[in-house]
């Protein structure tokens, strides 16, 4: 019994680095992703905000979830997600005023990251704090991870350096635009394309598109596809049993 | 019923018997005038620039064709096209690993991430433009001086463009020299006369619609001399507005692209309004002296709009 | 069901609680740590565009505030204010230095601005900002292209970033010329 | 004049969607046709609006006024989940048939980060109440502007023939990534 936690608490770490990838496979916090990434260290500051900000909801939501009645489940979970986004931004703005300055009001928004309310909901409401954690913590560095490629890659292009040390001679060029919202789209496309090109290959399978915006809201499921039914057809739905919870749980 | 397959075509759909590579041709043909005229004002740089250019382009598709194992399609003329008009677009001097990069940038994605020539939703040409534009700001506006023996001052090496000089400096260029393209500028929006000749071609054997660049210079004329009526000082004359940057290239090689405008009459004329008044917009208001490419660009961006709610409604159908 | 909503408000007044007081707690203990990197920051500020000033004080006038510097022995060595308006892509502002005699910019630095990145964002360097430093402000300041400055009132606007170059000088004379009109009488 | 450079700028030079990536989510999500974009769009603005409204409210006559700076970011969040709630309600009483075309689009307006980030830039740059107005108006605008136009183009790229990988969301960033670059025609557009 004692194996088996250890064997799911691994796994849930290592899934959110690369399977269930918040970024790359799941295209979930996509603001954050384009608009801090035109640095490596940017993206290291959103990313690691990020994760303390979802792993402290999670315990904080696992830890609260049998006393939450359902209907005021996702107004608690915002105001703990807020609380702790705040805490983040006080404590970069009092020991890394520089940081702070350059993620903005990038910081605030994270309380918006769909990552964050998306775990919430899908995973530690459900689940004891050690699995929580394990979850929050493997989708959080798997976000950071998605960001500081990012950022190296448009780093290195818009601006010839890694971490701001500089690799290229005077011979190379910048590219500005790598460094500009334009960059920023088609670096991530490109990098979905190519991530793309090879989990298709292997599983015969895209990224899960459509789960960009899935949440759920009343015990129904709200992706972009769902977008798509007239509410007649969302209450057929309904009243099938949710065969995506199901999948994801013998997944 | 299970075997009946449509067949579907993506626009272009050319009615006439006109094949693809036939018009690409004439269009490329069309465009040896202002080529010349090109060489003639800053030297062989540019015929090295267009070549760079239409080798790279060409050299993409076919990279690009081979690797997602499809006809190349190379001969059709279509990346030379974008090749060159990309080329034509550059500023004299500049270098040639950019222009490259430009080329690359045309065709993979302008071009090739949508599916190839009949499904792009952006001129190719532009959008290697518009990339080099935002990623190399300083050297694409770098404008080389006319040669020597085509002007007197020989002090600087670079000079403005009449758009420049209008936007920073509040001088107006003369029109004969914006004519005949003794003036700062890309190798191709330099020379009215030439790309004139060009498109003159093209319109007599009717291989561009007529009613695009129509809407735009209506529109140019319409907007622009109302500006300059209220401020002559200020703004300038509406003819100032269609010899100068790269209004006449533009309006005839880049708009009238048939696979990124509209397919409808009234649209052409809406296409041609909305470069129109966006240029004018961007050159009098806008932090950019030039406006002609990314209004072209915001226009093909709402082509689909455009079609949309042009197209005649089908019978049965909301 | 009565019993629901009585627990739906209980737990929602105390999630609302907790959060408030455990947010309350933190920022009473970050606050003088980000009020003194504020603090500090204007005083780096200030003594970039004055020199020789080893401290400063607050003047306010008009609902105009300035920092007049002052040097080791208490003489005032002249004025730093914060200057902001519009530039390429959104708001710049800069703290400026002027002289005691309201004749010459003793330095200018660039505090925020979202120019683009390596481009008008060049205005934050060195090379544009030192151009401020001993600046003539009677006439105005003007700005030359592609060429070096001549005379005592004009910069070189950074290339291919007129634009940038051109909202820095203008917000700058907007600025100065009413600090000086609201200052220069004291 | 400050209010149309506040409009312009807010909806076309530095559109939400396109320039600071707020919005992004319903923007790759929802645009896939036309219509459903367009109802998402003013559905948007009018909870974008209203919101500019309300956070500017509380944060001039609660948190300036009893110096609560902490509570920013809770209390706004808190606001837009229940103006969401709200709308939702009044539409569904009011007017049937706009909530069956608006309605279900509205729950997702509540984790879109151009509605809390409308809110937290409005506070950052210090705007007047109508100025604030104006800012939500005018980037509730942009943001149906460009989820509309990227609507139109992916309903043309249903019958192109992209390649595998990217179809989907790698060529709506990238197609994105095309607009933001013919968006930036309009740089400079508020100042020069």
């Amino acid at each position: 019994m004692a194996e088996d936690t250890n064997r799911s608490l691994y796994y849930e770490f290592v899934k959110g680095l690369w399977e269930e990838n918040p970024i790359f496979r799941m295209l979930l916090g996509m603001c954050p992703t384009l608009a801090v990434t035109n640095s490596a260290v940017n993206g290291l500051a959103m990313g690691l905000a990020t994760t303390f900000v979802l792993t402290c909801s999670s315990v904080m939501v696992s830890l609260v979830r049998k006393i939450v009645p359902s209907q005021v489940r996702l107004a608690t979970f915002i105001v703990i997600i807020a609380t702790f986004v705040t805490i983040a931004d006080y404590f970069l703005k009092a020991f890394f005023p520089p940081i702070s300055k350059q993620l903005g009001p990038y910081v605030p928004l994270i309380v918006v990251n769909c990552v964050i309310l998306g775990r919430a909901e899908a995973f530690s409401s459900k689940n004891p704090i050690s699995l929580s954690v394990a979850d929050a913590s493997g989708i959080g560095i798997g976000f950071t991870l998605a960001l500081v490629s990012l950022g190296i890659v448009r780093e290195i292009l818009g601006n010839g350096s890694i971490f701001n040390i500089s690799i290229f001679g005077e011979w190379f060029e910048p590219w500005i635009v790598m460094l500009l919202p334009a960059g920023a789209f088609i670096t991530l496309g490109i990098m979905i394309g190519i991530i793309n090109a090879f989990t298709i290959k292997k599983t015969g399978k895209g990224v899960c598109f459509g789960c960009s915006i899935g949440y759920k809201l009343q015990e129904k499921l709200v992706t972009a596809e769902s977008m798509y039914l007239t509410p007649e057809e969302l209450e057929a739905a309904k009243a099938k049993p949710e065969k995506k919870e199901k999948k994801k749980k013998e997944g | 019923m299970g075997d009946m397959q449509f067949i579907i075509s993506a626009s272009p759909h050319i009615r006439s018997e006109e094949s693809v590579p036939k018009i690409m041709y004439s269009v490329i043909i069309a465009l040896i005038p202002a080529i010349i005229s090109s060489i003639f004002i800053f030297g062989l740089k540019s015929l090295w620039l267009i070549v760079t250019c239409t080798v790279v382009s060409i050299l993409t598709e076919y990279i690009f064709q081979k690797i997602r194992k499809k006809d190349v399609t190379i001969t059709d003329g279509s990346a030379a096209i974008a090749g060159i008009l990309l080329a034509l677009t550059l500023p004299p001097g500049f270098p040639y690993p950019a222009a490259a990069l430009g080329a690359i940038v045309a065709i993979a994605l302008g071009k090739h991430i949508f599916g190839g020539l009949g499904y792009n939703i952006f001129n190719p040409a532009l959008i290697g433009r518009a990339f080099l534009q935002a990623a190399f700001p300083v050297l694409i506006t770098t404008w080389e001086r006319p040669l020597t023996w085509l002007s007197q001052e020989v002090d600087a090496i670079t000079i403005a463009t009449p758009l420049a000089m209008m936007k920073f400096d509040m001088k107006f260029e003369s029109l004969e020299k914006m004519l005949i393209g003794n003036i700062g500028g890309s190798l191709g929006e330099t020379s009215a006369i030439a790309l004139l000749l060009g498109a003159a071609f093209l319109l007599y054997k009717g291989y561009i619609q007529w009613r695009i660049p129509a809407g735009i210079f209506t529109s140019v004329v319409i907007l622009g001399g109302t500006f300059w009526i209220i401020d002559p000082s200020k703004y300038p004359d509406p003819l100032f507005h269609i010899l100068a940057g790269g209004m006449v290239i533009g309006a005839f090689f880049m708009a009238t692209d048939m696979v990124t405008s509209p397919i409808t009459y009234k649209g052409y004329w809406i296409f041609g309004i909305g470069i129109g008044i966006l240029t004018i917009i961007i050159r009098l208001f806008g932090g950019l002296p030039e406006g002609v490419m990314y209004s072209i660009l915001l226009m093909n961006a709402i082509t689909p709009l455009i079609n949309r709610y042009t197209k005649p409604r089908i019978l049965g159908r909301k | 069901m009565n019993k629901t909503v009585i627990r739906m408000l209980l737990v929602l007044t105390s999630v609302g609680v907790i959060s408030g007081g455990a947010l309350s707690g933190v920022y009473k203990a970050a606050f003088p740590r980000i009020e003194r990197h504020r603090l500090e920051e204007l005083k780096r500020a200030i003594f970039v565009v004055l020199p020789d000033a080893k401290n400063y004080k607050t003047l306010e006038k008009n609902e105009l505030k300035v920092y007049q510097g002052i040097d080791e022995t208490g003489n005032p060595v002249g004025i730093a204010f914060e200057a902001k308006g519009n530039g390429f892509q959104g708001k710049i502002s800069m703290m400026v230095g002027i002289d005691n005699q309201f004749e010459k910019l003793t330095g200018m630095l660039v505090l925020d601005q979202i120019e683009t990145p390596g481009l008008g964002a060049k205005i934050a360097k060195d090379k544009f900002q030192s151009q401020f430093k001993g600046l003539s402000i009677s006439p105005e300041i003007t700005y030359v292209k592609n060429k070096k400055p001549e005379k005592p009132n004009e910069i070189q606007a950074i290339t291919a970033a007129t634009i940038s170059s051109k909202a820095v000088v203008k917000i700058l004379n907007r600025q100065i010329k009413e600090i000086t009109e609201t200052f220069k009488l004291n | 004049m400050d209010i149309l450079v506040i409009f312009i700028a807010a909806a076309i030079v530095n559109n939400f969607v396109l320039t600071y990536f707020l919005g992004i989510c319903p923007f790759i999500g929802v645009s896939k046709r036309v219509d459903h974009a367009f109802s998402l769009g003013i559905a948007t603005t009018f909870v974008m609006t209203m919101t500019a409204i309300i956070t500017w409210l509380i944060n001039h006559f609660i948190l300036i006024k009893f110096n609560l700076p902490f509570l920013e970011y809770v209390s706004f969040i808190i606001v837009i989940a229940s103006l969401v709630q709200l709308v939702e309600m009044f539409i569904r009483k009011v007017n049937p048939f706009l909530y069956r075309t608006l309605g279900i689009f509205l729950p997702l307006i509540t984790t879109n980060c151009a509605v809390l980030g409308l809110a937290l830039f409005a506070v950052l740059r210090d705007y007047s109440f109508i100025g604030t107005v104006v800012f939500g108006l005018g980037a509730g605008l942009g943001f149906t502007l460009a989820i509309v136009i990227m609507a139109g183009i992916r309903e043309e790229l249903d019958m192109a023939d992209v390649p595998l990988p990217l179809q989907g969301a790698g060529i709506t960033l990238i197609t994105a990534g095309l607009l933001a670059l013919s968006f930036m025609g309009f740089a400079g557009l508020i100042t020069a």
